[in-house]
């Protein structure tokens, strides 16, 4: 029950790729910041269609990008993600 | 209602995380959670610099930090081994140092990291930006 | 091809936002401008991603610094190169974008490179 | 399983040098330690390549801080974990690292968060 | 013998960038090379703050710049507008922001990103770290 | 004749493969800081030996990670990093 927060973009580093590597079966994937492109990247989109239901968007860190949600992606605000830490256990930073 | 601890680990202005702490610790606040601490490392202790001239038409971290610690008393905590290496030194660096200037001041605070093992023993969760 | 003196090539491929250096790099494209080099600007990987006009970084405080690269034109900064490679990577079309642009393949950045007396990277 | 109280785990992802994050992290494991809380350090991706011995970081003027890995087992940091893939796909071998550690596969690294009460990441 | 220009954009400590610039322009030097000047942009202006305390089982690249200053005549040029919102500010800054104190002294200089146009023109190389 | 200046380890981000993508016939390649690493990475390795002759590696920065030279790389300190600038027209950093 891990809340995985992701912050850069997929066109860029692998840290989403490793993240997705070691997610447990019970884990969420949050996109904030630069990692909110990873809905524009074909390849990890569609790793991410896969996780219904387990992967949130930030919505204001969305916006500013002019990035919108696709998918099963779930939307939140900055008040929707203090909640969500609690939804799980604990949240790692990659 | 849950406490939270935050580790700030990334420079004001040149990354977004700081920004984006400041904005998860206020949002924590307003929903009546408890902030016990935001503790400042590496890079994220340059937030601690009171010598910060944020341009007019930029938003001014600083002074949300500041606004933030005083209406909703959270403090804000810097690491001091990772400050004063990155020039974030206080008073008494000052003096020790015989230089008569320093850049960090209240209601940031210099702690050791022992602070930041009592903050997460009391949070309900650790959130690192 | 020769290099052209008092040229400079910005090389753009950081997302806007999530660090400073989209704003740091028009910053400094303008100031060098203005002080009698002849810039060049390209946009490669996420770094045309700073280049969509339907951004709204006022949800995160920052500035909507996508709204100055128009005026890049009264700055004498005509030559605003874009990846087309990087455009379809991330399946975004050439009327998502906030300027006129030239598109170039991926062999011709060295090409237009090799004309230019410096090059920074952003 | 369910999270023990005080216990931290530091999962390390970056390589040395490069940045500071592996020295802050060591210094952050270690004054954790002496705080009593119960220190777990997972060692993945680029964080592998800390642990090796053949290192000489005065060529740059760095600090030889994996030098100090061996003393963490009188800190009382006795769970290290390295990922056994980082390990293969970077071509290193368990007898080049410089301290004894716990390989663990990729889907071990979740099981193992779960006891853990928090997490940091350098 | 010809002419180099480095542009700093990273902070020092926090990543290697700053110490790989200084290395190069002192090796450039000592090949008799001449370095116009260094340039220090975005968070490579926090090399110039002079309330850095190194420890001393650390390498002191804030010395190392000064020492490279003074022996081989290297201007050290801060920008100002990416260093003040950094806190890295002179004593014109403290007097006109009502602040005591500042961190950037001599011999690195406060200036406009002009002079770097100005070192550009006149540099056979342009190396950015 | 441009020399690609690579800071950044191929494991964490994908500068190096951008940078590749992108080279010109008679450009080349200096591996400094941990893009030192390229030469433990299977695939880049490779794309590194097919360009022989034209990739440069910074002994410091190799020696401080333990990391041996390895196919057709040149080895380099920092005399031979400030006289290979003169070599090549222009220096990109990625």
């Amino acid at each position: 029950m891990i809340l995985h927060k992701l912050t850069t973009s997929p066109f860029r580093d692998l840290n989403m790729q490793h993240c997705l590597q070691r997610l447990g079966e019970s884990d969420g994937v949050l996109l904030t910041q630069d990692a909110v492109y990873a809905l524009i990247h074909q390849d990890i989109r569609e790793k991410l269609n896969a996780l219904s239901g387990k992967v949130f968007l930030l919505e204001e860190d969305a916006d500013a990008r002019g990035i919108e949600a696709n998918g099963n992606v779930e939307i939140i605000d900055y008040e929707g993600f203090v909640e969500l830490t609690f939804k799980f256990n604990k949240v790692v930073s990659w | 209602m849950s406490s939270f601890s935050l580790l700030v680990t990334s420079a004001p202005f040149s990354e977004q995380n700081a920004y984006s702490a400041y904005r998860f610790a206020l949002a924590a606040v307003q929903a009546k959670h408890t902030v016990n601490g935001i503790f400042f490392y590496q890079s994220g202790t340059l937030n601690g610099s009171s010598l910060q001239l944020t341009p007019s038409n930029e938003f001014d971290l600083y002074a949300a930090w500041k606004t933030l610690a005083s209406d909703h008393k959270v403090p804000l905590m810097v690491c001091v081994s990772a400050a004063s290496k990155r020039g974030i030194t206080t008073a008494e660096d000052a003096h020790d140092s015989d230089n008569p200037h320093y850049s960090l001041t209240a209601p940031f605070e210099s702690v050791g990291l022992g602070e930041l093992a009592v903050l997460m023993k009391n949070s309900d969760r650790l959130v690192q930006f | 091809m020769s290099e052209s003196a008092n040229t400079l090539a910005i090389i753009n491929q950081s997302a806007p936002y999530g660090n400073s250096n989209g704003q740091e790099s028009l910053d400094m494209a303008m100031a060098m401008s203005n002080f009698a080099q002849d810039v060049s600007l390209f946009f490669i990987e996420d770094g045309v991603l700073q280049l969509l006009s339907k951004q709204a970084p006022e949800n995160i405080d920052a500035r909507a610094y996508h709204k100055t690269f128009p005026a890049l034109e009264f700055y004498d900064i005509e030559n605003i190169y874009v990846c087309r490679h990087s455009l379809e990577s991330r399946g975004i079309k050439v009327s998502e974008l906030c300027i006129d642009i030239t598109l170039i393949e991926l062999h011709e950045l060295p090409t237009l490179l090799a004309c230019q007396q410096h090059v920074m990277s952003f």
